[in-house]
């Protein structure tokens, strides 16, 4: 393989860097101690803008970001002790914890934007209330994703995927003044947990039936064919049904319309995006024992065909913005499934990274306008005239997410739609195809209101500066990546 | 062996209760009177028998002969069972804790489990379901507000309670609490280092740390057992009595005892923890003849009755908590201040040649 | 200790051997019966009167399991804490009997149905599971010292997410706190 | 340069968003596509079968996948179409009343999107530039359409959508059923793959179906065409010309490009199934077209209807017949936009298209009704007009079977009936015509003017370019057919028999067969001389 | 004498009584009751296995009651967050019924 | 208007508290010690000491009806001092003297006279109102009882607490 001249010089930087170079927990120590930071000013700093608090952290994420790219190589999980048997920093996982890092940091550009809606959530308050803990909450979330990619041990699993829910749980149900967001924040906390009882439990099947909770070693025990795999099996399965609840795929997703429609929004990019890549990860770390067993894979093809169908017809009739974009998640876990179900890491890995940049560039810009006009479609009747830049921007994240070449979302499909046809995956190809089409529709509802329908206001729309960027880089990378993939191809091979 | 232990075990249970723990909270009901009064620059009960002595089996009688009444809206089952959950848990945790060293060769405690502190706050936070459902089963104003202020208090002062002794454990590196005992035979009691190996300076350095954590845990003791001054769930003056407002006669009793016996039971292992349970300088143990076993029980009451005393003399000299000062007493004063210490235990620790 | 001539041997002997039958079944019907009716009950208070039952019936099975610790832990959180919270929350709400409203039996029959089919497919499983055939191999070790060597994993392989759980819960703090405030600054 | 004329409108289109006044820029940016790709025809060097002025940058190496552009023969004739057809497009957009600098960018994008679809040698791109007209179509239909706009977009987008992503598939599989060690998506190794055999009989057959049911969406195979008279009656004229003149024609270019190449055996194994569908799309399509009673419908159906003769051309698999089939792609191309183009006109002035509301328009519009005559008569097939050596040249073609069948075969037959279509598309054509432009001018059409000046240029350009073709198709067929050689012979020993047209300078590849220099002298060669 | 399968029974048919109830209740305090015996019920389970697979030490494998601990810990916090979002509804709607959560609908 | 009392600003020391409660209780101790060394001087020691003696004059005990020296109930069952009592504990049935009888002006007698002693008050507006000072409150003041019914004061009981006035207001003895 030929270097191109930048990567070139990325491995020259990181030559000349090698005398600092930085262990991978120590990142998600840097970002604990980045909350824990926030958290105190925002306790003792009573009279500071908030939003500093904000941009400080962005700033702190992005040192930490650029600092992922300087990390040491961990031992490999066959001789691994200790710390070690939990506790990864594979390419996989450096390049999750920089994914994480990265939403993390946009969400937290959408939450300024966001602010003046929190504010109104608590009435009576100074304007200030509860803009410090919206701040500093994602960078919690944010540890507990990158603990959750590194995690190779079901206990480490658990404990990560937890700090990730429950920071969630709260995040949710933020403007408590909203009886809608709170009912969002019951559901999700109902079922969120629900699925921890059956990670749980599953999770006890599994150790008692290999007496492992390293995924490692739970491959050797699994690979020993002496081994009766119905007890085992039974565990898989459970965990599935709550890994399935992460990600949102059928039947497990009942809980996403509401919670995605009910939570700040902010929050529902941020559960769409950082949540839903952590479910895959996990996942495919977890099924990869277990791929030796064959009803492993006939369940996953169930659920992805299932998911594929239900999402993708179900976001038909949305008139809503934020609840079409909860089902076109539920779709777009279907279309993430069949990766998982081919075991393709780097397709799923790939649509993943496209995930992330069209998602967040229509919350960005779904944030924008819900507070100058709705969350409706019809809210978004002539945004071409009253905002180009938005309008554009909507356009390009509707276009990647239905799959348009030239955006990373086709790029996405095409790997995914790759991996199932090398692995003749005849049925989910087909759903998969057809239901491409119902999603060009749903998501070219959106472009139409905005291109063709006239709008009943014309003033324009304001966008920051902060945002403005935000948003121009995410269409930049949206195409760029669209046409040029090789970096995050790269990025796991190492 | 077998038919041995059962039958100690069966002897010493029988014995500390009806022995020594029934009587002794009649006596400290009686006692807590007679203090009251001599506080308030009265006499108090002085009439029953010489001195008022047999004031308390007037008053078992009493109780037993009142009128038992359930108020027609309550809720019959949980009317009657609130009472009976209310004693149980504070006679039960007495189990653990070692009241004496031996007596014929037979430890002097019921049941010397492996993780006692743990079963002491274990069984001593289900004494709140006595209080709590007592107030609620009533169907009456103030005992639902009574139980509300309970239950939030003893979740509150629980985490102090328990982060408190941390340190205690951290010295003795085990939750057994005849090893606390033992410990505190060889290296001196906790806040008091002048017996034991006392020479050892640093010793002395830990106890600063120790006496914090004895406030800290006698505090949150006063909060557990509902005494005054943050006995908000009862408060006369406000809640008229609080969860037991509308109960009478025997079930009434119950509740009172369930009180007192919570006290003695705090008591106990306050002295176990803190005052070296049973062992006073220059008293051998049970094993150099049963006399001294029986010394070391006296030993350990006697102290007991010393923390009751300071108990009572508490209640007769602070006002009552507001209930929003209470809470914030708990959750940003205590709480913070048993969490450094624990730090400040654990930052001593690795410096001090073994104590 | 152990050895030490004051306190002879644990007054509990050291049990090496599994509970006995009886008090088994006595115990997992009292956690079962009661755990259904936590479920069944129709006043909260019952339910969650009966969940303390049923959690001590399960802290006893743990003791029966050799597991002193997690049984004292058990009864210390879910028994002493959680469920207090739970009352007061009840309470708090003033929460009575639900009225009883018309059983939608489709639903309520649906709802047996898949949670009957989750537990034959468990039992099943049991059935098939060899090793579930076995009884309890006895110890040789003591677990006298339990809360010691779960202690000592907690500290050394499992610090990590020990530490973890700390933040957890200083997140869940911070939620609750802001969620159930009453008056914001 | 190949760059240059695909980009320039993609720039163009951006620049235009940004701002830089529409029409002048477009108009700019087309008048130098044509010229680049002129400068490319010009510049061509004939007779060889190979891709020239190829440059490429590496995307990913690991999958072999570049953005590699180059022409050869066949890319350059549908470059140079749809340059032409971009321009006269363009040119005849005139003033736009709303969003006018996003029409253009989205003309420009179709435009720019064909053009790479077609000069991409890479697999992957050769699909994605097709794709990127997608939302272009979708907006300029919804924002600009008439009639049933709005029904009509979505038609055409979700046809597309899925259409494309079948194709997706096919392509993947195609990319897959290559052994690893050559696997590229590189169309040329693809075909040196292919010329070793290592495309197996089986896959051949599964991708082949794919691709003919994913190019046959795209162009409106019988049954897949209902989305395209829809289309077409809704779409704004420009759209139109862009759409059914260039943009349609990928699914040939596609079939040519790849399916005949590379899946000889899949091709011969579904030719029974194609013969039938464009069969369907000749005879059953014609005579839906007969029965249309609007102007715009008509034209539509009978884009789709003419589809059928090229796909004749493309399943006989003669190099006669297949060369026949690009002239006709080209000529069709030409004469389809010139009709829309006057169709389009007709009804910004008159309002309806309904046949029974026209008539005698002729007398006040007599350049419409002239350059419309050219257009149907090319339409028809009359000598001397483009279509004509593309149609004559696919029905001799397809007469002579490229499958070696035996007896009266399938192909015979299908020729026969094909004809028949020529009959059937006189018929409509010259109702059309008369309907519209002959018989008594109606009152109320009495003031209409005709063309103005400024609309003559694209028309003519269309007219001019039709008559030069049709008198002078040899360069053409020159340039096309070593490309056909080169395909038909690098595969199998068994086609060999079928080729009509040796060429001195086709670069001999490796699998030649033994026989090369007794087979025939084409006819196309004859013809073009 | 009772075996391995008995616990796990006995944890099947707890985790099946709380899988019913979460599914039939409308309270939602009885459904995050019903939660806590599922998650119980798990940690039956492990630690019947945690008893049964003894490790070279003569021990049961505490990995697994390691694990029982956070289990315990973590479903304390989530129980606390639950119980504060139900507060904050029910201050806001006057009721904990699943059934009047209902305006968000399909 | 509510006026808002601003706290007190405490130094570092007093926010300690701890020397307030110690010094709280010493002083707590304090007594304690005195009580227990007999320095306090207690209260009087009820049952066998009383205060009978040094009860004054208007001491209000428990209200009684009299006679006069003629052996007559003073009362006239005019009923004033039932409509008077504040907690309603007088209850007064009038009967009419026969005219053959020597007070036969009078014209009335309470033919039953209760007083409820668990309701009364001993607020001596009976007496105050009473037009023939018949009634009076008297000095006892333990009244007690082992049944509801026994802490109902009938006339014989009133009258026998309150025994013979002598020589106050002879309105009817001088009207004869």
């Amino acid at each position: 393989m030929k270097e191109t001249p930048h990567r070139a010089w990325l491995q020259d930087l990181r030559d000349s860097l090698q005398m600092i170079m930085i262990t991978a927990p120590e990142l998600e120590i840097a970002v604990l101690v980045l909350g824990m930071v926030i958290l105190m000013v925002e306790a003792f700093a009573t009279k500071i803008d908030k939003r500093i608090l904000a941009f400080a952290a962005i700033a702190g994420l992005a040192v930490v970001l650029v600092a992922s790219f300087f990390v040491a190589p961990s031992p490999s999980p066959a001789q691994a002790t200790g710390f070690w048997n939990f506790y990864t920093a594979d390419r996989f996982s450096i390049f999750f914890k920089q994914f994480a890092l990265l939403t993390t940091i946009v969400v937290l550009i959408m939450m300024t934007d966001y602010a003046p809606v929190v504010r109104s959530s608590f009435p009576g308050a100074t304007p200030q209330a509860g803009l410090g803990e919206f701040f500093a909450l994602p960078i919690f979330t944010c540890v507990g994703l990158m603990y959750l990619v590194s995690a190779i041990d079901f206990v480490f699993i658990f404990v990560s995927l937890e700090l990730v829910t429950i920071s969630f749980y709260v995040l949710v149900s933020f403007t408590r003044r909203n009886p809608i967001t709170l009912e969002a924040g019951i559901k999700y906390l109902v079922l969120s947990a629900l699925s921890t009882a059956f990670l749980v439990y599953g999770i006890a099947w599994i150790f008692g039936a290999t007496g492992q909770t390293n995924l490692h070693r739970l491959t050797q025990a699994l690979a020993n064919p002496a081994m009766n795999h119905s007890a085992a099996l039974l565990g898989m399965v459970l965990v599935l049904v709550a890994l399935g609840f992460k990600i949102a795929a059928v039947p497990f997703q009942i809980w996403v319309p509401d919670v995605y429609q009910g939570a700040p929004t902010p929050v529902t990019a941020y559960l769409s995006v950082g949540s839903k890549a952590a479910g895959f990860v996990v996942l495919l770390r977890v099924l990869q024992p277990f791929l030796l067993l064959p009803e492993t894979k006939r369940l996953i093809i169930l659920i992805a065909l299932l998911t594929l169908i239900y999402g993708n017809l179900a976001a038909l009739p949305q008139a809503n913005l934020k609840r079409l974009l909860a089902y076109s998640s539920i779709a777009h876990a279907g279309y993430l499934l069949i990766g998982v179900v081919c075991f393709d890491v780097r397709a799923v890995t790939f649509y993943l990274v496209a995930y992330l940049l069209m998602t967040l560039l229509s919350f960005a810009v779904l944030i924008i306008v819900a507070q100058q006009a709705g969350e409706e479609i019809s809210d978004f009747d002539g945004l071409a005239r009253r905002s180009p830049f938005l309008a554009f921007a909507m356009l390009i994240g509707m276009v990647s997410l239905a799959g348009v070449p030239f955006t990373a979302g086709f790029l996405g499909k095409f790997y995914i739609f790759y991996a199932a046809v090398l692995q003749r995956q005849i049925m989910l190809v087909v759903v998969g195809v057809i239901t491409v089409g119902c999603g060009f529709y749903y998501y070219l509802k959106v472009v139409r209101a905005m291109y063709w329908q006239s709008a009943e206001k014309s003033d324009k729309i304001p966008v920051n500066g902060l945002s403005r960027f935000a948003i121009s880089a995410l269409i930049i990378s949206t195409i760029w990546l669209g046409i040029y993939p090789q970096p995050i191809l790269d990025a796991l091979k190492r | 062996m077998d038919s041995f232990f059962i039958i100690t075990s069966l002897l010493k249970i029988v014995g500390i209760l009806f022995v020594v723990i029934l009587p002794m909270v009649s006596y400290v009901v009686y006692a807590e009177r007679r203090v009251s009064a001599f506080i308030q620059d009265r006499l108090g009960p002085n009439r029953v028998g010489p001195a008022g002595l047999f004031q308390p089996i007037a008053d078992i009688f009493k109780l037993l002969l009142k009128e038992d009444f359930t108020p027609r809206a309550a809720n019959t089952f949980y009317y009657w069972l609130a009472p009976c959950l209310a004693v149980m848990p504070a006679i039960i945790t007495i189990a653990v804790v070692p009241f004496g060293s031996t007596l014929f060769g037979v430890p002097m405690v019921i049941a010397d489990v492996n993780v006692g502190i743990l079963f002491v706050f274990a069984i001593a936070s289900l004494g709140v379901y006595g209080i709590v459902i007592g107030g609620w089963a009533s169907n009456s104003k103030y005992p639902f507000l009574g139980g509300i202020r309970s239950s939030a208090q003893m979740l509150s002062y629980e985490l102090s309670l328990g982060l408190s002794v941390i340190p205690v454990f951290m010295l003795v590196g085990n939750l057994r609490l005849t090893s606390v005992v033992r410990y505190q035979i060889e290296h001196g009691w906790f806040i008091a280092p002048f017996v034991g190996d006392w020479i050892n300076p640093w010793k002395w350095l830990l106890t600063i740390p120790m006496i914090v954590s004895f406030l800290v845990f006698m505090i949150a003791m006063f909060a557990e057992t509902n005494r005054l001054p943050f006995d908000l769930p009862e408060a006369e003056q406000e809640l008229a009595g609080g969860y037991h407002t509308e109960y009478s006669s025997m079930k009434f009793a119950l509740y009172f005892l369930g009180e007192y016996a919570a006290m003695i039971t705090g008591s106990a292992v306050i002295v176990t923890l803190f005052f070296g349970g049973w062992h006073f300088p220059g008293i051998p143990d049970g094993s150099h003849g049963w006399i001294f076993g029986l010394i070391n029980i006296a030993v350990f009451f006697t102290k007991v009755t010393i923390v009751i005393l300071f108990f009572m003399w508490i209640r007769w000299t602070l006002p009552r908590f507001r209930y929003d000062q209470l809470m914030r007493l708990g959750w940003l004063f205590f709480f913070e201040i048993a969490l450094v210490n624990i730090f400040l235990v654990a930052a001593i620790l690795p410096y001090i040649p073994k104590v | 200790m152990l050895g030490s001539p004051f306190f002879p041997q644990s007054a509990i002997r050291n049990p090496q051997s599994i509970m006995s039958p009886f008090l088994f079944w006595i115990f997992a019907l009292l956690m079962l019966v009661f755990g259904a009716a936590v479920v069944v009950n129709r006043n909260p208070v019952a339910s969650a009167l009966s969940l303390v039952v049923s959690f001590l019936g399960l802290a006893a099975l743990f003791m029966s399991l050799d597991a002193y610790f997690l049984g004292i832990i058990q009864v210390l959180v879910y028994a002493g804490a959680v469920m207090v919270l739970f009352l007061f929350i009840i309470m708090l709400l003033d929460l009575r009997a639900e009225t009883r409203r018309r059983i939608n039996w489709l639903a309520t029959a649906g709802g047996i149905a898949v949670a009957l089919v989750l537990l034959m497919q468990i039992s099943f499983v049991v059935s098939r599971f060899q090793l579930a055939r076995q009884t309890f191999p006895a110890l040789p070790g003591s677990t006298i010292d339990d809360v010691r060597n779960v202690g000592a994993l907690l500290f050394s392989n499992y610090n990590l997410p020990f530490q973890i759980v700390g933040v957890l819960v200083l997140v869940a703090t911070i939620g609750v706190v802001l969620l159930s405030r009453r008056e914001p600054r | 340069m190949v760059l240059f004329t695909i980009f320039c409108p993609i720039v163009a289109a951006i620049l235009i968003m940004v701002g830089a006044p529409a029409r002048k820029t477009a108009l700019a940016a087309s008048v130098l596509t044509f010229s680049a790709a002129l400068f490319l025809f010009a510049s061509f060097g004939y007779g060889r079968g190979d891709f020239q002025h190829v440059t490429s940058f590496a995307i990913s190496p690991e999958w072999r996948l570049s953005f590699t552009t180059g022409i050869d023969g066949l890319s350059l004739i549908m470059v140079l179409l749809a340059t032409i057809v971009t321009l006269a497009a363009v040119w005849f957009a005139g003033a736009i009343d709303k969003y006018e600098n996003a029409f253009y960018a989205c003309l420009l994008f179709i435009s720019g999107g064909a053009i790479g679809a077609f000069a991409s040698i890479d697999l992957f791109f050769f699909y994605a530039f097709h794709e990127l007209a997608l939302i272009p179509t979708f907006l300029l239909i919804g924002i600009w359409g008439n009639g049933n706009r709005v029904a009509a977009a979505w038609k055409i987008t979700i046809y597309l959508a899925i259409g494309s992503f079948i194709l997706l598939l096919g392509l993947i599989l195609l990319y897959q059923s290559v052994p690893l060690g050559s696997r590229s998506f590189d169309i040329r190794a693809l075909q040196a793959a292919a010329g070793l055999g290592q495309i197996s009989a089986d896959a051949q057959r599964h991708i082949y179906l794919l691709l003919l049911i994913g190019f046959g969406i795209l162009v409106s195979l019988f049954p897949f065409h209902t989305w395209a008279p829809e289309a077409y009656a809704s779409a704004p004229a420009p759209v139109a010309m862009l759409h059914a003149g260039v943009l349609k024609k990928f699914g040939l270019y596609g079939l040519l490009r790849l399916a005949i190449p590379l899946l000889p055996e899949g091709a011969r194994h579904w030719t029974t199934l194609l013969v039938v569908l464009l069969l369907g799309n000749i005879i059953y399509v014609g005579l839906v077209t007969i029965a249309q009673k609007r102007l715009d419908w008509m034209l539509g159906y009978s884009s789709v209807m003419h589809m059928g003769y090229i796909f004749l051309g493309i399943a006989s698999a003669t190099i006669l017949a297949m060369t026949g089939a690009v002239v006709l792609i080209f000529a069709h191309g030409l004469s389809i936009a010139l009709l829309f183009a006057i169709a389009g006109e007709l009804r910004k002035r008159t309002g309806t298209l309904v046949f029974d509301d026209l008539g005698g328009l002729a007398r006040v519009m007599p350049f419409a009704g002239l350059a419309f005559g050219f257009g149907v008569f090319a339409a028809i097939g009359l000598p001397g007009l483009a279509n004509f050596a593309g149609e004559i040249m696919i029905f001799f073609g397809a007469f002579k079977n490229g499958w070696a069948m035996d007896g009266f075969h399938l192909f015979q037959i299908a020729t026969v009936l094909a004809l028949w279509g020529v009959v059937i598309s006189t018929v409509y054509m010259l109702r059309a015509y008369r309907k519209a432009f002959m018989g008594t001018t109606s009152e109320q059409w009495r003031l209409l003017v005709d063309l103005r000046p400024g609309l003559r240029v694209p028309v003519t350009l269309l007219v001019g370019a039709l008559l030069c073709y049709g008198f002078f198709p040899q360069p053409f067929v020159r340039m096309v057919a070593p490309a056909f050689h080169a395909y038909l012979s690098a595969n199998r020993t068994d086609l060999i028999n079928m080729q009509s047209c040796s060429h001195g300078a086709v670069r001999r590849p490796r699998a030649f067969g033994p026989d090369e220099g007794n087979a025939p002298q084409g006819v196309a060669t004859r013809l073009a001389r | 004498m009772t075996t391995l399968g008995d616990y796990l029974l006995v944890s099947g048919i707890l985790f099946s009584i709380g899988f019913a109830g979460v599914m039939l209740r409308r309270n939602l305090i009885v459904i995050l009751m019903s939660l806590e015996l599922m998650l119980n019920a798990a940690n039956l389970s492990l630690v019947a296995f945690s008893r049964f697979r003894v490790d070279p030490n003569g021990l049961p494998n505490y990995n697994a009651q390691v694990f029982v601990f956070f289990v315990i810990t973590v479903a304390a916090a989530e129980v606390a967050v639950g119980l504060a979002l139900l507060v904050a509804l029910f201050r806001a709607r006057q009721t904990t019924d699943v059934k009047d959560i209902s305006s968000l609908k399909f | 208007m509510a006026v808002t009392v601003p706290r007190p600003r405490l130094t570092w020391r007093e926010r300690l508290y701890l020397p307030a409660i110690v010094a709280g209780l010493a002083i707590t101790f304090k007594h304690f010690k005195n009580m227990l060394l007999g320095r306090t001087k207690v209260t009087m020691q009820y049952p066998e000491q009383k205060w009978d003696s040094s009860l004054p004059e208007h001491y209000r005990g428990a209200p009684a009806l009299v006679r006069d020296e003629d052996g007559r109930v003073r009362c006239v069952a005019c009923q004033l001092c039932e409509f008077i009592c504040p907690p309603r504990a007088i209850k007064i049935l009038p009967g009419e003297i026969p005219s053959t009888d020597r007070f036969a002006k009078v014209e009335k007698y309470p033919e039953q006279f209760d007083i409820d002693m668990i309701r009364c008050i001993f607020c001596g507006m009976c007496e105050e109102v009473c037009p023939e000072q018949a009634i009076y409150l008297r000095k006892d003041y333990a009244i007690t009882g082992f049944t509801r019914a026994e802490m109902v004061h009938d006339k014989e009981k009133l009258l026998e607490i309150g025994g013979v006035m002598h020589g106050v207001v002879l309105k009817w003895n001088e009207k004869k």
